[in-house]
């Protein structure tokens, strides 16, 4: 238990996928703008990554200890896969929710987040439980240093940045910002 | 109960109420000319019924209302009507207003009892009288009294509140009305009493007047139920909500008005005028006026006839100092600054505060440092800091949406307080004004 | 009567006399004790290193802040507090680095005063700390050593490291966290204790802050509600398991956590505009504290705390708008 | 040890795993497609994409789906250039469709050198502010106040503050968008076609010396424009010249000759605001 | 972007279910069949790639051994043989050394939280005294100039080839002198700690297991 | 650019050198732009990675764009691009295995490397072999600019080398922080702001080159 409780924190904020793991940079940038899309989007990771680390787990058990070599694109193929049918069925099924999540699930799917996960979990040898953690572990952190991005920049919108500086540069900046608070959390729990 | 009655943030400004606290309340001889805007009150403009040429006594209709939110014009001198023109407005435009020479020599003799006597008429004859006497709010609103002694049967009204807070700083007015004419006040309170059906009210009156509470106490009529409360001194102690909340605990609902809790808001001023117009027969036609600050040589408190020019008055004061810079009408807090010495006071207002150059010393303004003070400060609990980021981007929407800029009532607290000097309640009139402006447009 | 010429302006027509160059002024001179006491401390090298860091803030305001913003004091501010939560044997150029690091990437690219997201002086030391981790890492020891010498190598040249060997100690933090050695408090709370410039008096900083909260140039609630957490939530676990984890009085005085709290998260650009917010953001920082201190790899976790509760404070501000008047239930604000 | 079994398991694992996902995909699109035409996009994506609004629907989206729908024509869009509307039309097979032209023009010439300041205005920099704050201080009340509200709020860039701090709108960028007009406190701006050329830079509603002591270039009412111009094109409304662009037709620059303040003019292209011009109107009215 | 106007509206969805499967799965075999034929090309590479790494490292904990035999932990026992079902890349091992026809020692992995992230190491260690013969970092991202101090710094590592299990952190200057005590990095303390905890951790579990092993020297 | 007559061949070259730049202008691939950004070596094998999988890929797309439905047109250059980071990934691994190493997930993850997907989408697959293949060789080189610019500032503050070999001296401190992730985020922030700056300066200077009548009398 406690050796799943490490897992997600670290994920979430320890090893950060974004700020510490430079994981799913270019939708971090894109969808940060409004607090309301960066939740939403956020949310929609968690999912894809659960999904994501199921598929991950079925794969490593069931088909590639025969061709280890077939591991990246088996991958990208059944994740990508995976996601645009369930993007359909969501579009079909619950319109509501698909406007709501929906729409950022093909920018999701070609993202590295998705597939760092799938690469980090096998490189750790996770199990299905463990995996799961890490996935919802890594969406919580990128949900988190979304939002945050998020309310930071429908501040700064409102501020009087010098011209210059209004550009993707200052969110850069703002990141390293995050990342140089976020490393306040390196170790925790790591030791008894 | 000792500092236990009042409302929720506010501020303390300094009181600078003893340039004319003191000052007995005196009558302006009569200017040469008086202009008398046909918009003196919040409503439909009154319609002219004089031309020019005509002749006309000191009290006599001049102008009628237009409709129900609407006030009548009289004649606040004996003279000749010059002409309907366009006259500067205290509101910084220039408004219809007629002209009239004031007969130089003139015993300014009303005709007698134009306003009929309170104690034969009934309700409605009582309520025809307000209207037809032009009396209207002076607390600076200048809303139309008759409008809301007449609430809609569906609210019920169980107070009457007098507001003899004057909260603003500098003015005298209503508390030389109450020093000196307490009985008006309660006799002004029995006619609303009847007029509303009502048996209860309040006079609020914020402690920094002893001498007033005194008058009130002193001369209550035994057989009305009238109490007397003393009030926490912060300002803005005399804005309606905020009286109300201190008086009797409860918020009037955002968007709401008073008889939406039950209550009458009087102005102390506007409750001895509805006397006064009673117990004369004359109509409203001059009211009190405190010209004041360290710009005027004689400051004073004045009885004033409706449509004196600006400089007619100050004239009569000893005139401008030589450092005088800015001229506002009413208080210092809420006040418009005028450009024109030709503009009339009217039935709205308070006061006129002449400030000197090293009262308005323009501050510089620093970028907003989220202090929160204007947080602290804004009595309806709006959050100014974030309003005035919007305004300076324009966001006008949004401020209106979701942060509530219509229940803002520019009392200038959050600029009063802000290190930074920011022009909060200045950006929140721009905003209000902007989308005034587009509504009737989209 | 001759028109005079007229000037007008929106009301209101007075202004309270508070202005944002007087509160700042007011902070650096409250500041000025515990400079001082710094110096009494640490000797010569306490001097040269807050000298360095303000030099480095304000030379960085003067040079990419707009025009004539130097006056206003923040930047004094930012480079005092820096210097305060430095080692006193650090390399000048390295504080005069942070310095004008926090200026530059901490606020004027932001638009300056008042446009931050972090607090720019410790966005700077977390700057420091991250490039030169040893070198930050590293106290000197406070007794056993002539007042005039100097405690570290201060004047290693610029981009160079230190050439000498100071003698260097633990902090009271350190000991506990890694060799759970308690320092009596009372050593704590007078300052003779091993640690940064700023975080040895925390009684020194006590009173100058009420100063400030009285004069209101600061948010009492937010140092309240950070140490008041801070005391609690260490009181439950000194309760649980009193070998482990320190008593509330040890976390409370020791390290960085008063000047943190009572100069650093109240500084009012960085924290929640709203009352409520400042609760919340005063409890989570105190929570953070703990965290840090009790589970995390690092021995003080203050600076960490109040950065990323900096981060969260536009949040915090969207969820605790004001009830307006006469809307939803009434309550009794704070 | 890699042989040739390595090869048949991945291309079979490969190929097996495109096939299946190949076929899933094939039976998703049939089952849970939702068809959207896809020309909204690519008609959206040919707009100028300002979104102000202009065609008076909400944004150039809903612009694209009326177009789509045939509701409108491209010419609607007064934004886009005249190639980036055939590109649409061209696109969806439809007609450009034809609009007149209007430009924003300012109703006030008075420039700080004619048009006096009574008072100091100190305080917030923009129109708005300063007209709630008496009048702005300036002596005309009707008058612009220079802060250039219009200018900020003009997203085409259309309008600049010239020499006497008036605004003066560059009609080829002008795309009639209204901005100005709402942006105006003293409602200064009128959208008009260009083909009507007769203008009254003026809306103070003083007469006489009135008027032009509080702005030397003011319609003061003399008259002499109504009697000059077309019958019932011109009439005198509270001190003001009013035109009556129903009788645009009739309008013609005689009518402008005799007013002695310039307060009624002649517009071709871009309004002549500063003191260049005054220097010609005054000298033609002979002072 | 050069595309310019688009061309004709594209209107539903035209290709065939048969030739949506083809395509892809016609792909996919060819994308298989292609990566295998590098595969097979890199394979021997980076196989020896991996055993050389290995290789030094075993030579480096257990102090240059002539050669050494991988053990696979089956249950509570080593055998030299893949348990059945087991993958030769994540089987758990241990790598018996072999000098002058003498065991040298076993080589252990070991892994455990570190200040950032895991850290790996290798460690030789000798049953019979408890005596720790070597360490060697394999995977770390400890902080430059701090972490890294635990492969970097030499005196620390050189500590690994005296100390014996289980290991006791002792602060510089303030141990007792015994021989299980290991001087912590001052400034990496929390990675240094890591080390020997991921140690201690890993003896405790396999330290039984190999004590019950008898090395028994292969035919060669 | 006129979206009529197609750009001279040259440009398909140059324009993603600077104009179109994937990771100054676009704004993708930012992932390894910044995670093995810190050292000049790493910088360069990654670039290289890239410029394999981007020449070959789009090379492929181009010439089979004809055959692939549009319903599994993404999926197939997934497919595709797969295929050559898993050959780039294994012989990596096999000619520098510690470079690989360092480069750890990220030579995986260039298949989803926006720049790499993008251009197909947006270039290849719309455009005749010859130029997507100078457009493919453009951006891998713009790519590989940026990446050995920030390489650059990294290892020389961070670790006070270029290239391993030592710029400062041996007393030189590294500012450790430029090697962690934050010196990742804040030397790309600082190189997009100078960017932006400079072209908004090229910017200010065409437009008063070009100004009509309105502006210079805008100016007087
Ligand atoms: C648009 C408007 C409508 C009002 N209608 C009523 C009304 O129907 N009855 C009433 O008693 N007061 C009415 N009021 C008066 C307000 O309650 C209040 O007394 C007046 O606006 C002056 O308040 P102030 O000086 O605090 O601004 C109205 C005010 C406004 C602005
Ligand atoms: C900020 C603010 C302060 C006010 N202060 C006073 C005051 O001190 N005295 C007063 O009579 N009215 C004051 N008013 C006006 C009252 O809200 C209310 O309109 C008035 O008392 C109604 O009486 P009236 O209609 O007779 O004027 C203030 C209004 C505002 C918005
Ligand atoms: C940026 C940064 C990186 C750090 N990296 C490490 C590290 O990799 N390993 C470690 O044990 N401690 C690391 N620390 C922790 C501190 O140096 C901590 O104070 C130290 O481990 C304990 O100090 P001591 O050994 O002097 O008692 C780091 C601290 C900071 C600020
Ligand atoms: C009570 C108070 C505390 C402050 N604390 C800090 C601080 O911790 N760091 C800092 O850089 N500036 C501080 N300032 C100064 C100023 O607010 C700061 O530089 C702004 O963040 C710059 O926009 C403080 C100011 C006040 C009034
Ligand atoms: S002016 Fe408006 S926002 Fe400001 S304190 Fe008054 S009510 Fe609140
Ligand atoms: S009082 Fe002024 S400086 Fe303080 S938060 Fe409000 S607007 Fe900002
Ligand atoms: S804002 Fe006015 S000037 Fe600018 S484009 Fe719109 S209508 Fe024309
Ligand atoms: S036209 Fe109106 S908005 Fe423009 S500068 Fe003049 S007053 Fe301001
Ligand atoms: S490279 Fe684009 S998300 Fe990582």
């Amino acid at each position: 238990m406690a050796d799943l409780v490490w897992i997600l924190v670290s994920a979430a904020v320890v090893n950060n996928f974004t700020l510490a793991l430079f994981l799913g940079l270019c939708p971090f940038l894109g969808v940060s703008g409004k607090v309301e899309t960066a939740l939403r989007m956020g949310l929609a990771n968690i999912f894809v990554m659960v999904v994501t680390a199921v598929a991950v787990w079925a794969l490593n058990t069931f088909l590639l200890p025969s061709a280890p070599y077939l591991r990246i694109i088996a991958f990208i193929i059944v994740i990508a896969s995976l996601v645009q049918i369930v993007e359909m069925a969501i579009k079909k099924l619950s319109p509501a929710l698909f406007r709501a999540l929906g729409i950022f699930l093909p920018l999701i799917t070609t993202n590295c987040a998705i597939l760092g996960l799938a690469i980090f979990s096998t490189n750790r040898g996770y199990g299905l439980v463990e995996g799961v953690f890490f996935a919802v572990g890594a969406g919580i952190g990128l949900t988190i240093a979304l939002v945050l991005m998020a309310s930071i920049r429908e501040q700064l919108e409102l501020a009087d940045v010098p011209d210059a500086a209004r550009n993707m540069g200052l969110v850069l900046i703002l990141a390293g910002a995050l990342s140089l608070a976020f490393m306040g959390f390196a170790g925790l729990f790591s030791t008894a | 109960m000792f500092e236990t009655l009042t409302f929720r943030h506010g501020v303390h400004p300094p009181e600078l109420k003893q340039l004319t606290a003191h000052l007995k309340i005196r009558r302006l001889p009569y200017p040469a000319e008086v202009v008398l805007p046909l918009s003196q009150h919040a409503g439909t403009p009154a319609k002219p019924i004089v031309r020019a040429g005509d002749r006309v006594e000191r009290g006599d209709l001049i102008a009628e209302p237009d409709g129900w939110v609407s006030s009548p014009v009289h004649a606040s001198a004996s003279g000749t009507i010059m002409e309907l023109g366009l006259s500067p407005h205290p509101d910084g435009t220039f408004k219809p207003a007629l002209r009239l020479a004031v007969e130089p020599f003139s015993g300014q003799i009303p005709r007698p009892r134009l306003v009929p006597d309170w104690r034969g008429l009934d309700r409605a004859g009582l309520l025809a009288a307000v209207q037809q006497a032009g009396v209207v709010g002076l607390g600076g609103a200048a809303f139309p009294t008759h409008v809301k002694l007449k609430p809609p049967p569906d609210k019920p009204i169980s107070m009457i509140l007098v507001n003899g807070c004057e909260c603003e700083p500098y003015l005298t007015t209503d508390h030389r009305s109450m020093v000196e004419y307490p009985g008006r006040v309660h006799l002004g309170i029995r006619i609303m009493m009847r007029i509303l059906g009502v048996s209860k009210a309040v006079i609020g009156v914020e402690r920094n007047k002893p001498d007033a509470i005194d008058a009130l106490a002193r001369t209550r009529p035994d057989d009305l139920d009238v109490t007397v409360l003393p009030l926490t001194v912060k300002y803005p102690q005399g804005a309606e909500k905020m009286l109300i909340e201190a008086v009797t605990g409860r918020e009037v609902p955002s968007g709401k008005l008073p008889m939406d809790v039950g209550v009458v808001v009087q102005n102390a001023a506007s409750v001895a005028t509805i006397a006064e117009v009673f117990e004369t027969g004359l109509p409203l036609v001059e009211r009190i006026v405190t010209v004041t600050g360290l710009g005027v040589r004689k400051p004073a408190n004045l009885i004033v006839p409706v449509g004196t020019r600006l400089g007619d008055l100050l004239e009569a004061c000893g005139g401008l100092t030589d450092d005088a810079r800015e001229i506002v009408f009413g208080g210092p807090m809420m006040g418009a600054a005028q450009a024109n010495l030709d503009t009339p006071l009217t039935k709205g207002t308070t006061g006129v505060i002449v400030l000197a150059a090293r009262e308005c010393k323009p501050q510089a303004s620093y970028p907003c440092i989220r202090c929160g003070h204007c947080l602290d400060a804004c009595p309806v609990f709006l959050n100014p800091q974030q309003l005035g980021t919007l305004a300076a981007a324009g966001r006008y929407d949004e401020m209106a949406a979701t942060y509530h800029l219509n229940d803002c009532m520019l009392c200038g607290c959050c600029s009063y307080v802000c290190p930074s000097n920011i022009p909060l309640s200045q950006q929140f009139a721009a905003a209000k004004a902007a989308l005034r402006q587009r509504k009737p447009a989209a | 009567m001759t028109d005079p010429r007229l000037l007008v302006t929106a009301s209101p027509h007075l202004r309270s006399r508070d202005s944002t160059p007087t509160i700042m002024w007011s902070v650096v001179g409250s500041l000025v004790p515990i400079v001082v006491f710094a110096g009494y401390a640490f000797g010569p090298s306490a001097l040269l290193v807050i000298l360095a860091s303000v030099a480095g803030a304000v030379g960085a305001e003067a040079a990419w802040g707009r025009t004539g913003v130097v006056g206003d004091g923040s930047a004094v501010i930012t480079g005092l507090l820096l210097g305060l939560c430095l080692p006193a044997g650090l390399p000048l150029w390295m504080a005069a680095l942070g310095g004008a690091f926090g200026i530059g990437f901490g606020k004027t690219i932001f638009g300056g005063l008042g446009q931050n997201v972090f607090n720019p002086a410790l966005l700077g030391r977390a700057f420091l700390q991250a490039a030169f981790p040893v070198a930050l890492t590293t106290w000197p020891a406070v007794d056993g050593v002539s007042w005039w010498s100097l405690r570290g190598d201060n004047f290693a040249l610029p981009l160079m490291s230190s050439q000498v060997d100071a003698v260097t100690t633990a902090t009271p933090l350190g000991l506990m966290k890694f060799e759970r050695i308690a320092t009596p408090v009372r050593d704590l709370a007078l300052g003779t204790t091993a640690g940064s410039l700023g975080e040895t008096s925390a009684l020194l900083i006590l009173v100058c802050g009420g100063y400030l909260a009285v004069k209101n140039y600061l948010n009492w609630r937010i140092p309240v509600s950070i140490l008041l957490t801070v005391a609690a939530l260490s009181g439950v676990f000194h309760a649980i398991d009193a070998a482990r984890y320190p008593t509330p009085q040890f976390m409370l005085f020791s390290g960085g956590l008063m000047l943190g709290a009572v100069y650093m998260a109240t500084d009012m650009v960085t924290s929640p505009v709203t009352n409520r917010g400042s609760w919340i953001f005063g409890a989570g920082v105190g929570a953070l504290v703990v965290l840090i201190r009790l589970w995390g790899g690092l021995a003080e976790g203050v600076m960490y705390a109040i950065l990323i509760m900096n981060a969260l404070v536009p949040f915090i501000n969207r969820a605790t708008q004001p009830r307006v008047f006469g809307t939803g239930p009434e309550k009794v604000s704070a | 040890m890699p042989d040739v079994s390595a090869f048949v398991v991945s291309a079979a694992i490969l190929g097996g795993v495109g096939t299946v996902f190949a076929a899933a995909i094939a039976v998703a699109r049939t089952k849970l497609y939702v068809w959207e035409d896809p020309r909204i996009d690519a008609v959206a994506g040919l707009l100028p994409g300002n979104n102000c609004g202009a065609c008076g629907l909400a944004g150039c989206r809903a612009f694209a789906e009326q177009l789509v729908a045939g509701a409108i024509q491209p010419a609607n869009c007064t934004v886009a250039s005249p190639d980036m509307r055939e590109d649409i039309a061209g696109y969806l097979g439809v007609d450009v469709g034809a609009a007149t032209p209007r430009v924003a023009r300012l109703l006030c010439a008075g420039g700080s050198d004619v048009a006096p300041h009574r008072a100091d205005y100190v305080g917030l920099q923009t129109c708005r502010a300063a007209a709630a704050v008496a009048g702005g201080g300036k002596a005309c009340t009707w008058g612009c106040l220079g802060l250039a509200d219009c200018r900020e709020a003009c997203d085409f860039d259309a309008i600049y503050m010239n020499d006497v701090g008036l605004p003066v709108v560059i009609p080829e960028r002008c795309t009639a968008c209204n901005d100005c007009v709402e942006a105006c406190p003293k409602d200064l701006f009128t959208l008009m076609p260009t083909d009507q050329h007769l203008l009254v830079q003026c809306r103070n509603l003083l007469d006489g010396e009135a008027a032009t002591g509080v702005c030397a270039v003011a319609c003061n009412g003399c008259g002499r424009c109504a009697a000059d111009g077309a019958p019932n094109l011109i009439s005198i409304e509270s001190g003001l010249a009013v035109i009556d662009y129903s009788r645009n037709a009739a309008a013609s620059p005689d009518a402008i000759r005799r007013c002695p303040t310039g307060a009624i003019v002649w517009v071709d292209g871009a309004q002549q605001l500063g003191r260049a011009r005054l220097a010609t109107v005054l000298e033609g009215a002979g002072r | 972007m050069t595309h310019g106007t688009p061309s004709a509206p594209p209107a539903r969805p035209s290709a065939s279910s048969q030739r949506l499967i083809a395509t892809l799965g016609g792909f996919g075999a060819l994308a298989g069949l292609l990566i295998v034929s590098v595969f097979v090309a890199t394979s021997p590479r980076i196989r020896a790639n991996k055993a050389a790494a290995l290789a030094a490292a075993v030579q480096e904990v257990l102090a240059a051994p002539d050669r050494y035999d991988t053990l696979y932990v089956t249950g509570t026992t080593l055998s030299p043989t893949l348990p059945a079902g087991a993958d030769a890349d994540t089987a758990e091992a241990v790598y018996l050394g072999w000098r002058g026809g003498a065991p040298a020692g076993y080589a252990i992995l070991a892994a455990g939280p570190g200040f950032q992230d895991t850290i790996r190491l290798l460690f030789g260690y000798d049953p019979a005294s408890s005596q720790l013969l070597g360490m060697r970092v394999l995977d770390s991202k400890e902080t430059p100039g701090l972490g890294d101090k635990i492969f970097k710094d030499a005196g620390f590592v050189e500590q690994f080839a005296r100390v014996r299990a289980p290991l006791v952190p002792v602060r510089d200057g303030q141990g007792d002198g015994l021989p299980n005590e290991l001087v912590m990095i001052t400034g990496a303390t929390i990675s240094s700690r890591a080390v020997v905890q991921a140690i201690n951790t890993t003896l405790e579990r396999i330290g039984p297991i190999i004590a019950a092993h008898v090395p028994r020297e292969p035919q060669p | 650019m006129s979206p009529r007559q197609p750009a001279p061949p040259s440009t398909e070259f140059t324009k993603g050198l600077w104009r179109e730049n994937p990771v100054l202008v676009q704004l993708l691939g930012l992932c390894p732009a910044l995670a093995v950004t810190n050292s000049v070596a790493n910088s360069l094998v990654m670039s290289a990675a890239v410029l394999f999988v981007l020449v070959g890929s789009s090379l492929l797309v181009s010439t089979i764009k004809r055959i692939v439905p549009s319903d599994v047109r993404i999926s197939s250059y997934i497919l595709i691009i797969a295929t050559f980071v898993t050959m780039a990934d294994m012989i990596l691994e096999a000619y520098v295995p510690v470079v690989h190493k360092e480069l750890g997930a990220f030579v995986a993850l260039i298949v989803v490397n926006c720049i790499i997907l993008g251009r197909q989408e947006a270039f290849a697959s719309r455009n005749p072999v010859g130029r997507s293949l100078l457009d493919a060789l453009g951006m891998s080189a713009g790519f590989a600019m940026t990446m050995l610019l920030m390489g650059t500032v990294r290892e020389v503050l961070g670790s006070g080398t270029f290239l391993g070999v030592s710029v400062f001296g041996p007393r030189y401190e590294p500012w450790v922080v430029m090697i962690l992730p934050p010196g990742g985020f804040l030397t790309l922030g600082v190189l997009l702001l100078l960017f932006s700056w400079y072209t908004r300066r090229g910017d200010a200077r065409a437009r008063a080159a070009s100004s009509g009548g309105a502006d210079v009398e805008e100016a007087a």
